[in-house]
């Protein structure tokens, strides 16, 4: 079934620093890397897409609930929240970019950028999550979601009279379910929070060794892999904020 | 009378449901494709093994080309049989789904570890389910806890029960007799205790179950309530009992939760049984249902009565017996004196006032169950136990 | 077939591409992409305080998923360097994401046709969403007191 | 991709050549010492050993939670345990034996052993990785054996809400190690994924992979895609009963046949992880003993694919009696039959690879020939689970119960005992007693027959499942089983203990005991810490044995 190849295919040129043992040459091991981290890319999509499928389904059950609840929300830090990370994937872009083309400098800025927007993002949550408490939308014993809320703002609504009674018609217990919003709310916001960290620990990580100047054009690979999975934090968010913040706005 | 199983070594239950025959004639088909397959193949491979077993002469390993049309056939041909199961199956199903506009209902809910049934007029009965013969039954189903499963083997139906929905199991069961009902889906420490018997019945006899009455002494009526109700699941007197030993209890002290004693009295064993909760016995779960709106004044009578007659120092009952005697079960039948409607609404615990399963006020029930028992008659005419096969 | 295994190190066949490494792309790119990303921002966020006639009441969160999912392609196209890599990783996104729609629609399947399993109430038509919907819960707010 | 090249002599030369300095050659095992070398090893091999060690200290611990289960079951009182303590007897049986022990067993011990040196690569892609993934099997197993060892677990292995949030048991800490060993479950899957992708040697095209490959590929897109679900579902149900928040709860809405999505979306893939290897592992052997070439080596690979892909999409056939709509079951129903139409292609490619063979009947031989006998009759049981109207009778039944250990028991165990057999003495580099091992795969399928069968029978009769306590007519076929039973555990408990002797005083072997083809064994036994003294370049099909037998010098010492 098999031959072997002449001895000198193993012992090639040189040695080179950045070739683990088992692998054959740098091409070889860059591929295995980034088909690694997009591999384990899809699991973390099947992961949350568990939790996404939980919200669908009870979307789909409780659509008042799920419509009041997120009105509840404030769109203005989800939008600008938004904007953060995107930018701070853009930075990270460009550090990426400055990693390949060898500028220290520049890749150390980037960086330090994205952690700040990282960083920025998460106080944000912070003061999101505390206003949720204040206003008792945490789920548990001293959750409170009351349609008679004055300072809630569908009740502003000119029609909110006619429009509080259709709702209680399809969903009699529209108050109760609001918490299964927030629920999932927590949930995904809490999980992705959860990876933002990660993110954050990983940039820390990558700004020591560039400190250290480990990265060059030839060996950034880790970068990349960061930079990858950043990114990634950042698409999983594009899909939570029209669909926690903006699914009943009109 | 014990539930009707076969023997020792039959390897069918009865069939005593309409759908049941269908299910049993799909199942041997497939037993007999399966039997086919587990026969072919191996004597196939043993052929092989045999013919081809490495010995002199036949010691080289040799070089077979793929066939495609080979295996083309063999992906086609179980494709096409599997096609034919899956239709066969899902008629099968929608048999066991289709549902009679006219079926008579019976709310049904269980909860760790019970099962709990009321009547079109209000007549509640636990663990046991009492219906006529021939008669289209729908069973709406919830449950207080946690998931729980209706599973009559006789009539080869099975339908998981959840709190929060109702969910509906519909049959009509065609051999009058006593069969197992099984909770089929795991649901904690009693799961397999869970457990009960499907008592079918003439529709006449069934009407009378529903409004009959006895003239039996009390405490003969409340030792047939005593093992009808279940009480003495939790009663039986031996040691691995859910309930304190009810022998020779009158008159005796008993220690409360939260250290008071009370002497028992006729009072306090009607509390006992209608609201359990009140006062529990130290050294025991609160577990006891209550029996207010299952049981009427007078049953209760009945089994206090009952209750003073057990000797002291002396088990009850058989140990874990649900399926109780055949003298038991005639009388149940006939005992409930005055259960009507409007007793019997009183909501179970833990099923809010407002949404609780529907009681039906005197009038209508009176008028369901009229409509109910001469449709059944009417069904029960056609239908002479021999005939029994033919009608499905 | 020999000669040519022979000469390389390992084997790679065409569905293993995954080449994404190297190409550089310019700044220039990444600040169009970054643009491009806000202006559509700003596009979801107006979309959703639109209001649709009520037969559409699906359409605003359609369009809001449409306007994300174009969004994340961008994503992944520029930053994450997709466009550039080989078929491999491209096979990888699209798996992940197709089975992440079938479980979706697997059990959406069983949540939207729920009511054809419980079925009518006898006597009165086919319950309705809302009416199957707990308002027959038969269990009460009490009873959870965790 | 003409699967016969000539053989040319230098091919030849060079293989003999380099068997004997892979000989002289210290080997994976000797290559260094102390307990640190194997607790910081990368190697794939040595972690595939302690794969073994710990994958069997779960078996025998779920087997001795199985011994408890059908002692108990021996009468029908519950005279043995209390129903709590039973119920924590099979949960804790189906636990380890699922999670800790079918799931990983094959791709963790054979899987990892095997990949590299299948494909002819030095090791895995991520070695730290696959180390790392071992701790994580440690670690979950720590959990889930704490939560079973201390007070226990009454949730069955499937953890159904409400039941699962609000029994007070250790759910919490059963579920995190669940999570945890998912993880570990994961970075095995990914490892492989990323290693068949890019570390073939040269040569070694997609179809000339072994078909084994091929099961460890398919079953490594189910762990990548399916796991992460079961994470985050037991997560929810672990946040859940911590903070009663509701997600599964109906009082505040929640929906416990959402759990049962979540659930099954990952466990029936599971239960295709759980024989997917087998299914590897038997296309190996059988060529093997037959000396054949495999029929059908396509279909076959094309199979496991298929049977990866389609198995995600059936999970809803444990929902037929749930409360599921009519129409998905309808659809979930039609994908499960589908789906017995792959596996069907492999069972027949696997006879018709007995035709013209020259059959020698060693132990793998037998496993493996067992092997389909069992799995036959559990795959067409699971015809019968598939059909809905059917299921609705049998569903949560003892026929169930019989049902998946014919597949698991009878299928990926004797799979796993005619593997580890095949390649023990590569493994070990010693030989396992030819006698004991056929006389145990006789009295595994003997005793598996009897445990099993009478299951079938009680189920249609309508013996539910979980039951502690059961109604005395059943007594019958519930005695059978636990008779059957004792025989069973001997069978199994016989290759644990002569396994462990030969691992110590077997004769030793030479490279190539079967004289099978595989690249395994075109290296010394055991293999060298690489692998490979040279790097071999593949210039033919998996199989060809006729081919390799021509070849004189191909029968290394
Ligand atoms: C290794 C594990 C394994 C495997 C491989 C399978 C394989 C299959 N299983 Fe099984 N199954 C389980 C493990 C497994 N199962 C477990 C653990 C449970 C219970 C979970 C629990 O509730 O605890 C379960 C439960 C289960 C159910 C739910 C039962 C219930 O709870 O009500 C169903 C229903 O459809 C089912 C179906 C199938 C089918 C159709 C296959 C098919 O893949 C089988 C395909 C095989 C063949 C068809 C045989 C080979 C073919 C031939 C010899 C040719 C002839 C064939 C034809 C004519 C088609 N299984
Ligand atoms: C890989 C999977 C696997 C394996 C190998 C087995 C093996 C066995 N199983 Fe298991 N079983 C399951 C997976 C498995 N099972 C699952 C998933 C469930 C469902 C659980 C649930 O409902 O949640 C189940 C449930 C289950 C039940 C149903 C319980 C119930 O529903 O009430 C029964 C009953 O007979 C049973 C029996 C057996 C037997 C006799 C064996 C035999 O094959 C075992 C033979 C082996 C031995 C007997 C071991 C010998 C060792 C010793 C005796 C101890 C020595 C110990 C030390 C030194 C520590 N199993
Ligand atoms: C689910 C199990 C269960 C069933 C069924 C049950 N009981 Fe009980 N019963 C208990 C338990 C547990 C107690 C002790 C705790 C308490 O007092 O509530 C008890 C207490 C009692 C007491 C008070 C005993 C004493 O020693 O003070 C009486 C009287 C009684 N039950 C009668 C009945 C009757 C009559 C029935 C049937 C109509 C019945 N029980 C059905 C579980 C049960
Ligand atoms: Cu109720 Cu099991
Ligand atoms: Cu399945």
């Amino acid at each position: 079934m098999s031959t072997h190849a002449s001895a000198d295919v193993h012992h090639h040129e040189g040695h080179d620093p950045y070739l683990a043992h088992h692998f054959e040459d740098r091409a070889q091991q860059d591929e295995a890397h980034s088909l690694g981290l997009w591999v384990f890319l899809s699991t973390e999509i099947m992961f949350f897409g568990g939790l996404f499928l939980a919200f669908t389904v009870y979307h789909v059950l409780f659509p008042e609930a799920f419509g009041l609840a997120s009105s509840r929300l404030s769109v203005s830090w989800g939008v600008i929240n938004t904007i953060v990370l995107l930018v701070s994937s853009f930075t990270m872009a460009m550090g990426v970019h400055s990693a390949q083309v060898g500028s220290r400098k520049l890749l150390l800025t980037f960086l330090s950028i994205t952690l700040l927007c990282a960083g920025a993002f998460m106080v944000i949550k912070g003061i999101e999550w505390t206003e949720k408490y204040h206003h008792h939308l945490i789920p548990g014993a001293s959750f409170h979601f009351d349609l008679n809320d004055p300072t809630a703002p569908e009740t502003q609504l000119a029609n909110w009279g006619e429009r509080r009674e259709a709702i209680l018609i399809a969903d009699p217990h529209v108050e109760r379910h609001a918490q299964m919003f927030y629920v999932m709310y927590f949930c995904l916001t809490g999980l992705h929070g959860i990876h933002v960290l990660i993110g954050m620990g990983l940039i820390t990580w990558m700004i020591l060794r560039a400190k250290r100047n480990e990265f060059n054009t030839r060996w950034n690979t880790p970068i990349e892999l960061t930079g990858l999975y950043w990114h990634l934090v950042d698409v999983i968010w594009i899909y939570l904020f029209p669909l926690i913040y903006l699914i009943h706005r009109h | 009378m014990n539930p009707q199983v076969p023997s020792d070594f039959d390897i069918f239950p009865v069939q005593a449901s309409t759908v049941a025959p269908s299910v049993d004639m799909f199942y041997l088909f497939m037993v007999g494709i399966s039997t086919f397959f587990t026969i072919a193949i191996p004597l196939a491979i043993i052929y092989f093994a045999v013919k081809y077993r490495r010995r002199p002469g036949n010691d080289k390993a040799r070089r077979v080309e793929t066939s495609t049309v080979l295996e083309i056939t063999w992906t086609v041909i179980p494709f096409f049989i599997v096609m034919g199961m899956f239709f066969w199956g899902s008629r099968v199903y929608f048999l066991h789904g289709a549902e009679d506009p006219n079926a008579l209902e019976i709310l049904t809910t269980g909860k760790k570890w019970m099962w709990k049934f009321q009547h079109k007029n209000g007549r509640r009965e636990i663990n046991d389910l009492h219906i006529p013969v021939n008669t289209p039954i729908r069973l709406k189903m919830a449950s207080e806890d946690v998931l729980h499963s209706m599973f009559v083997p006789a009539f080869r139906q099975k339908q998981d029960v959840m709190p929060g929905r109702y969910t509906y199991l519909n049959f009509e069961a065609t051999r009058p007799g006593v069969y197992h009902l099984f909770c089929n889906q795991y649901c904690g420490t009693q799961h397999s205790n869970m457990i009960g018997k499907v008592v079918v019945m003439e529709p006449g006899d069934y009407q009378k179950w529903l409004g009959g009455f006895t003239g039996d002494p009390p405490e003969k009526v409340g030792e047939q309530l005593f093992s009808s109700l279940a009480c003495n699941t939790c009663h039986a007197g031996d040691s691995g009992a859910r309930g304190p030993v009810l022998n020779g209890i009158v008159g005796t002290k008993v220690a409360l939760q939260g250290g008071n004693i009370i002497t028992v009295d006729d009072n306090y064993l009607r509390e006992s049984i209608l609201q359990p909760e009140a006062k529990v016995v130290a050294g025991y779960q609160p577990i006891m249902p209550s029996f207010s709106g299952v049981v009427t004044q007078d049953q209760v009578n009945a089994l206090i009565a009952y209750i003073k007659t057990l000797p002291a120092g002396q088990a009850t009952g058989v140990a874990s017996a649900p399926a109780p005697t055949a003298a038991g079960e005639a009388a149940a039948t006939a005992t409930n004196a005055e259960t009507t409607g409007s007793e019997a609404v009183t909501p179970a615990p833990a099923v809010r006032q407002d949404v609780a399963p529907e009681p039906e006020n005197n009038d209508a029930a009176t008028t369901a169950g009229e409509a109910a028992g001469s449709e059944t008659s009417a069904g029960a005419a056609q239908t002479t136990a021999g005939e029994q096969q033919g009608v499905q | 077939m020999s000669d040519q295994a022979s000469s390389m190190r390992h084997t790679e066949d065409k569905i293993d591409s995954t080449h994404f490494a190297h190409h550089i792309i310019s700044p220039k790119v990444y600040l169009t992409v970054i643009v491009v990303l806000m202006v559509l921002t700003a596009l979801t966020v107006w979309v959703a305080y639109q209001d649709y006639s009520h037969a559409w009441s699906l359409a605003n969160l359609a369009i809001a998923l449409g306007l994300a999912t174009v969004k994340a392609t961008i994503v992944c196209l520029w930053f994450m360097h997709v466009r550039y890599s080989g078929r491999l990783i491209q096979i990888v996104i699209a798996a992940s994401l197709l089975f992440f729609m079938l479980m979706l629609f697997g059990t959406l399947m069983d949540v939207w046709t729920r009511h054809n399993v419980t079925s009518a109430d006898y006597g009165s038509p086919e319950p309705t969403y809302e009416q199957r919907r707990d308002v027959h819960l038969p269990i009460g707010d009490d009873k959870h007191s965790h | 991709m003409s699967a016969i090249d000539a053989p040319n002599p230098y091919q030849a030369q060079s293989r003999s050549s380099a068997v004997e300095a892979a000989a002289t050659f210290p080997n994976y095992l000797n290559a260094t010492g102390g307990w640190k070398s194997w607790l910081f090893t990368g190697d794939h091999k040595r972690i595939a050993i302690l794969y073994i060690i710990t994958t069997t200290i779960a078996f025998l611990f779920g087997g001795l939670a199985a011994a408890l289960v059908r002692l108990e079951l021996l009468t029908p009182q519950g005279d043995l345990m209390s129903g709590d303590g039973y119920n924590k007897a099979f949960s804790a049986h189906g636990i380890i034996m699922v999670f800790m022990f079918l799931v990983p067993v094959v791709p963790a011990v054979l899987g990892n052993f095997l990949v590299p040196l299948m494909i002819g690569a030095k090791d895995l892609a991520f070695p730290k990785i696959n180390l790392m993934s071992w701790y994580l099997y440690m670690i979950g197993t720590f959990f889930g054996l704490y939560a079973i060892i201390a007070g226990g677990v009454d949730t069955g292995w499937t953890f159904y809400t409400p039941f699962s949030t609000t029994t007070n048991t250790n759910v919490i800490s059963a579920a995190v190690g669940v999570f945890i060993i998912g993880f570990s479950s994961i970075f095995t899957g990914f490892n492989f994924i990323v290693t068949v992708h890019k570390m073939r040697a040269p040569g070694l095209t997609w179809f000339r992979l072994p078909l084994f490959i091929w099961s460890m590929y398919a079953t490594s897109l189910i762990m990548i895609l399916g796991t992460p679900v079961i994470g985050i579902t037991v997560l929810m149900v672990a946040v859940e009963r911590l903070l009663h928040l509701g997600v599964f709860d109906p009082a505040f809405g929640g929906d416990p046949l959402l759990f049962q999505h979540l659930f099954w979306f990952y466990s029936h893939p599971a239960v295709y992880i759980m024989i997917l290897p087998g299914f590897g592992i038997i296309s190996e052997v059988i060529p093997a003993f037959a000396r054949r070439n495999i029929f059908g080596y396509s279909f076959i690979a094309m199979s496991s694919l298929a049977i990866a892909m389609v198995g995600f999409f059936v999970w809803g056939h444990h929902l037929f009696v749930s409360g599921q709509s009519a129409y998905a079951g309808m659809v979930f129903s039609a994908l499960s039959f589908v789906i017995g139409v792959p596996t069907a292609i492999k069972v027949f490619n696997w006879t018709a690879t007995l035709y013209k063979g020259s059959i020698s009947f060693e132990t793998p031989m037998l496993f493996a020939l067992f092997f389909i006998g069992l799995f036959l009759i559990g795959g067409l049981t699971g015809l019968f689970l598939a059909a809905m109207g059917l299921d609705i009778h049998l569903h949560d039944t003892y026929f169930v119960v019989a049902h998946f250990h014919y597949v698991m028991v009878g299928g990926m165990m004797l799979a796993y005992l005619a593997g580890i057999h095949y390649w023990w003495p590569k493994i070990s580099g010693r030989m396992y007693p030819e006698f004991l091992g056929k006389l145990s795969a006789l009295i595994v399928f003997v005793g598996f027959h009897i445990t099993f069968f009478p299951q079938f029978v009680m189920g249609y009769m309508g013996m539910p499942r979980q039951y502690h306590e059961y109604v005395a007519e059943f007594q019958v076929y519930h005695v059978l089983s636990t008779a059957g039973a004792s025989v069973l555990g001997v069978g199994f408990l016989m290759p644990v203990v002569y396994l462990t002797y030969s691992w110590f005083y077997g004769p030793r072997v030479n490279s190539n005991p079967f004289k099978a083809t595989g690249l395994e064994w075109q290296t010394s036994s055991p293999p060298p810490t690489t692998n490979f003294v040279e790097i071999p370049v593949v210039t033919v099909g998996p199989y060809e044995y006729a081919d390799f037998e021509e070849n004189e010098l191909v029968h290394a010492r």
